[in-house]
């Protein structure tokens, strides 16, 4: 037993430490750190600099692109990305689609599309939840019928993140209504040009446009988009579900904004001194801290036992990672809520398209109940937390 | 000890509900009242006016209508309910509020008229850069000019500061920066020299400015209350302000939890509602006792508001805010979870109420603040009811 | 609207707070106060001196000893007697069978009875829980079968408290096991030295002989002991457990409990100075304090809206009552644990039958955790807060 | 980056296991090792020095079998689970502790191999009326005799201080009450004269005591670290102990959480298992989050309880106290809950796990101690890893 890393699993992390501070662009890793909203172009800029380095898709198969990194080698690259708030790789490129193409796409998919996904030159977005399928993503009800050579779509997806940017769309449709719920889904690619498809922007309640809803009206798709086999969608989706969970805490993220926060508090004026003179807040800081560490060995332990576990038996500290790790995020942004304190109030004036120029001094604290308000979907998106422990009791509890 | 409201209270509840409901009864109404260069809607600022609503806490020689504490609990109770952008709360609970307690007979004769016939808004300037929640801690300063003052300094998220054609300004006649004496109030007109007002919107849909002050001028008889003291008067005027926000997150608090459980009574997910979830149903309750805990503090603002021993008062409504802030969150929180994603967006009423209850924790101190408070003042204990 | 007392009412409380503090013995009342249990002769001393002034059942009707009091002072009587740590009247005997045996006894049953339980000269115990029958008490299976003018009693009890100090017992019993569940039930009222009883003691974790378990084998009981009628005793539960609901959140209990630890932490040595010095600390207090002056004014708002209401119309208020009020009496015990420190490890040296002398200062500090142990049982009783909250749920959101 | 255990610390888990399910497997058993006048089996105390287990932490020059932290996570983790009385604690890893961090060589080699046998145990004495968890604060004092020293004083809640042949006691040898400097380690004999020990039970079924010193001498060969700097050595015990309940509480809490789960399963109410109400299952959810929250941060402990950087490991220690803690209170208060009456009652295992447990949060320093200790170091951010 020992937490300790190898010298060379340091001599890594110092490497990719120094790149993400060095490579990727100041003003990119300022919004993430500030919890601003980007750009397409940020999005982009900060994903082919990685490209470049063969490092946006280190966990796909080594012949399109991935490294043979060990699972504590991915942990550190991802951990230190969010340490230096550098921008994920987009999640549906290079967390979703790509792995399941790779796995489960046909040789003509790989080659059509791998390439690009991992260096963005194609946008893809989630076409996954629907407005009578959230929690129940199994009740979905988009569905494609096939004529000829064609799938012909019909249907609502909704919370499509960034849809707006995109180029294309997996979705998962259902190609045998008669099927039990699950039995009858297929995974399919769409091209976000073809006619029939209107994306329609849901402002979430910081004010950003983060997610759509998509409507599909007759939409033409060739039948060689179908990824794997007719009616197996369920799985490859349960596929992409579970693929990369070690990132899942966020870990990094909230070690950022923490460090972000003490020297926040250290600058706003409180009393005779600073916030961060007062014992009761520090202390609030450290109680989340404390949890963050002990969240952070959870999560080396989860990745030191990454190939080691029965892996039909559930890991018990695997299941807390998404649960624990989205109270701490939000944990963080409650205490940075309270470091911008009264000035917290004014809105937004620089994410999106919101402009409001603010003649202050705490110029990130206009961000600060954004960021709360934003963060307030961890609890709730890719499963919510009340599903997880619906998942914990009866998988790993047997209850 | 009785809890009713009396008949004229039932008659005021009814009427300003009635009104909020015509107004507010839609987001897309509720964005029609904001949309215009003020942030509210001049109409409704006259309807308020016309029921009487701004003269509500002045005394009829006053030229208002000698409502107390309990009749300004059921207007902003109302006004949560419909998340009213009208500055009741800047104007008639603030500014009107240190004109009321402070001001001498001369100004008050000056300027509660108009805020009771809707002709003049007012709005409170007391935080600054530097001072986080504390009121005594001003760095605005002054110096003697004439019989008057020479107003230089910078006043920040000034509730509605943008529409108001007075300000209550804290400005420092004496003492260091923190000092409790030397701080005096003036009314300061919106479009006096060297005023500059810079408005902005605000995280609940509201507006508030950043104020500076340079070079401005103001007479002997703009000052509110009396020189160098004027720090009670204005923590006074926190009490009042902290009293009516507390019942408007109560009706807030009520209406949200209200959407909440209409919500669980009708998303179906699994082949069911999912209020048949029991853990969904729990967090309803949890939802239901800190709405209940916050509206039993909203009563007691309202009594121990003009309560005489300024400790115990004090004590009290800091107890107020620690309460209504933490059912705030909760409420708040579990609403927004309750609903998933919906309660997300910008479209969902819920979204709305969610994001103002969050700025409520924040106005006028938050708990951290008021905890502080209620311990410095030695505790509850002390600041009972009469009882 | 005004939460003041009147004048009246004020003058009632400084009569019932001179009362206690001056008549009811101060060495019970510190037993009280340190969450020691108390004798036999305790509660039957404490009693009787209440009840020699007409106060120990101010709610029954006048003709069997009552007062006609209203709300607000049968209110300030429980609070001021749970103030001055004074034992309320025994429960069983008070609140539940005196009460019933009003409403729904045959005359010579109240005449046998009633004088006897005001003054404690019976001591009563309650038969409703079984092992199978806690929080589903519908599913209790202690059976009654009729014989000539005796029921025979078969079955077994559990969770009674104080049985062993008690002559009576009564029950709620299956009299028509064909019924369903509540439709069987009956109220019967056993003499606890009838043949065929036994009484097996349950230790709970603080140490204490509290509960007991009560076995019926064979038990003659005369059909006179029936309380109404037959096949009707789910009523006349449901009417015991609804009355006198407002003491239930125990506020004044809490307040002196908060009072003794002020005191208690300002006597304890910590750093240079004492536990109380420490704002830490003081501001957990005064978190407790709020909340209990918030439940306090919910309370009265229920006091106030006695008889107001429609009677149909589940008062929201009165149902947060038994769940907040039982969380902060356990927040006290653990600000009292927290106080007591280290030297809460101690066990108990006085209370029951367990003697230890302990050559300690902190003489109370033995009975901090003992009391923080037995505390956990005010949310489990009397329907556990996962049932309130059902309940709540279901009769007041309608969910 | 490693969690597994290696051959022999496998091998040491199985035997010590098993050893604990054969003398523990039972209340009744529990009840019986207990009911002696030393509150232990002295049977069970020959078994674990058989095993190997009391010379874990000493080096094979000094009689033991050099094992480290992991080595006495797992012995401890498998003692909480079985609730052993025996004093491991007391004489392993604080009083032996004490001896093999700061005794001389000569002191060691009198001491060392009697712990690690079996024939002697040890218990630290350093809990006065006044200290509460201050280390730094010791009255008791000491004069100069001969080349020794007179001790006069009284210690608080010394575990296991009643079946201690040797104890290691805190005393001042020069400055004033609260000083950092001035503390010596004497080890005293239980039987010296002028020592007089009164043990009593404890609430979680253990044995402790008050212990007067009166007079007591003690040569200079009896010094443990150096004259006057006893306190680093004294805290150093006391990381390790950390460590040590770090453990204990995971093998508790694994326990109670699995007897909580058993018990949802099989008791029935409403005609099914109380386990099918999702309130219930989620509640089993959260307790089974702070089980791998704990246990986490015992492997932490067990790692950082070595790291050189002394400022580092207090506040990891520190950390890893307020994390068990934390636990221990949401693990064994919800256990009980989720049980109702039956988790309330002495013939329970469960409500004997949650005694031990609520203990465990005041031992070595409750939550308040802890998290301002981890503030004074500074917070976490510098104590992290090796990484």
């Amino acid at each position: 037993m020992d937490l300790r890393f190898t010298p060379e699993e340091i001599a890594f992390r110092d490497e990719v430490r120094q790149f993400f501070r060095t490579e990727v662009p100041a003003e990119i890793r300022k919004k993430v750190s500030e919890g601003r909203g980007m750009t397409r172009e940020d999005y982009i800029t900060s994903q082919r600099v990685l490209n470049a380095k063969g490092w946006a898709v280190p966990h796909w198969p080594r012949e399109w692109g991935g490294q043979d990194w060990t699972p504590i080698q991915r942990y550190i690259f991802t951990e230190e990305m969010l340490l230096a708030a550098v921008p994920l790789p987009l999640q549906f490129n290079c967390y979703m689609v790509g792995p399941v193409i790779a796995a489960f796409g046909n040789q003509a998919q790989k080659e059509k599309h791998l390439a690009k996904i991992a260096n963005l030159d194609e946008w893809w977005c989630q076409g996954f939840s629907e407005p009578g399928a959230g929690s129940d993503l199994a009740s979905l009800k988009t569905k494609a019928v096939r004529e000829g050579d064609h799938y012909i779509v019909n249907g609502q997806k909704t919370w499509t993140t960034l849809g707006q940017y995109a180029d294309w769309i997996f979705c998962l449709v259902r190609t045998d209504p008669a099927a039990k719920k699950q039995a009858g889904i297929s995974f399919i690619l769409i091209d976000m040009k073809t006619p029939g498809i209107t994306v329609r922007p849901i402002i979430t309640l910081e004010g950003r446009h983060e997610v759509n809803e998509v409507f599909f009206d007759n939409v033409k798709v060739p039948v060689e988009n179908l990824v794997g086999e007719e009616n197996k969608g369920w799985d490859y989706a349960k596929f992409l579900l579970a693929n990369e969970r070690t990132g899942i805490a966020r870990i990094g993220l909230s070690k950022e904004r923490l460090a972000r926060i003490k020297r926040l508090a250290k600058e706003m004026p409180a009393g005779e001194g600073t916030l961060w003179d007062d014992r009761d807040f520090r202390e609030r800081v450290a109680e989340v801290e404390i949890e963050l560490k002990a969240l952070e060995i959870t999560q080396m332990r989860v990745v030191a036992a990454q190939g080691k576990r029965d892996p039909n038996k559930p890991d018990p500290a695997s299941s807390i990672l998404k649960i624990k790790g989205s109270q701490l995020q939000q944990a963080t942004t409650e205490l940075l809520l309270e470091v911008a304190g009264p000035f917290a109030l004014a809105a937004p004036v620089r994410s999106g398209d919101l402009t409001n120029d603010w003649p202050f001094d705490y110029d990130w604290a206009d961000a600060a109940a954004a960021s709360y308000f934003n963060n307030r979907k961890v609890s709730i998106y890719g499963g919510s937390n009340e599903i997880q422990k619906n998942i914990i009791a009866k998988a790993v509890l047997g209850l | 000890m009785d809890f009713d409201l009396s008949s004229e209270q039932t008659q005021l509840k009814d009427g300003v509900e009635r009104l909020v409901a015509a107004t507010y009864g839609s987001l897309e109404q509720r964005k029609a009242q904001g949309t215009g260069p003020l942030g509210f809607s001049e109409k409704s600022w006259a309807q308020f006016a016309e029921m009487g609503l701004l003269g509500i806490p002045f005394t009829e020689e006053e030229g208002g209508f000698g409502g107390g504490p309990v009749e300004t609990l059921v207007v902003m109770e109302a006004l949560g309910r419909g998340l009213a952008l009208e500055p009741y709360l800047a104007t008639v609970v603030l500014g009107g509020g240190a004109v009321r307690l402070g001001g001498s007979d001369e100004l008050k004769q000056r300027i509660i008229p108009g805020i009771v016939e809707g002709s003049s808004r007012l709005a409170l300037a007391f935080t600054e850069k530097q001072s986080r929640y504390d009121l005594n801690d001003v760095a605005t300063t002054t110096r003697k000019a004439g019989d008057g003052f020479v107003l230089e300094g910078a006043k920040s998220v000034v509730i509605n500061g943008d529409s108001a054609q007075h300000l209550v300004v804290s400005a420092r006649t004496s003492g260091n920066r923190r000092d409790r004496e030397g701080i005096s109030l003036f009314l300061v007109a919106a479009d006096a020299p060297g005023v500059k007002i810079h408005g902005y919107a605000t995280q609940d849909g509201g507006r508030a400015a950043e104020i500076a002050l340079s070079g401005v001028q103001v007479g002997a008889a703009e000052l509110i209350g009396p020189l160098d003291r004027g720090l009670p008067i204005l923590e006074r005027v926190c009490e009042f302000a902290i009293a009516a926000l507390a019942a408007e997150a109560v009706g807030i608090m009520e209406a949200l939890h209200g959407l909440t459980v209409e919500y669980l009574k009708t998303r179906q997910q699994f082949g069911a509602p999912i209020g048949n979830f029991q853990v969904l149903q729990h967090r309803a309750v949890d939802m239901l006792i800190a709405l209940e805990q916050a509206r039993s503090m909203a009563a007691y603002a309202a009594m121990m508001v003009e309560h005489d021993d300024a400790a115990e008062r004090g004590a009290a409504l800091s107890a107020v805010k620690v309460q209504i802030n933490r059912s705030c969150r909760i409420v708040g929180q579990e609403a927004v979870q309750l609903h998933g994603g919906i309660g997300m967006t910008m479209e969902y009423l819920g979204a709305h109420y969610f994001k103002r209850l969050t700025m409520i924790e924040s106005l006028f101190g938050d708990t951290a603040h008021h905890l502080r408070r209620v311990d410095v003042a030695g505790g509850l204990a002390a600041g009972g009811l009469a009882a």
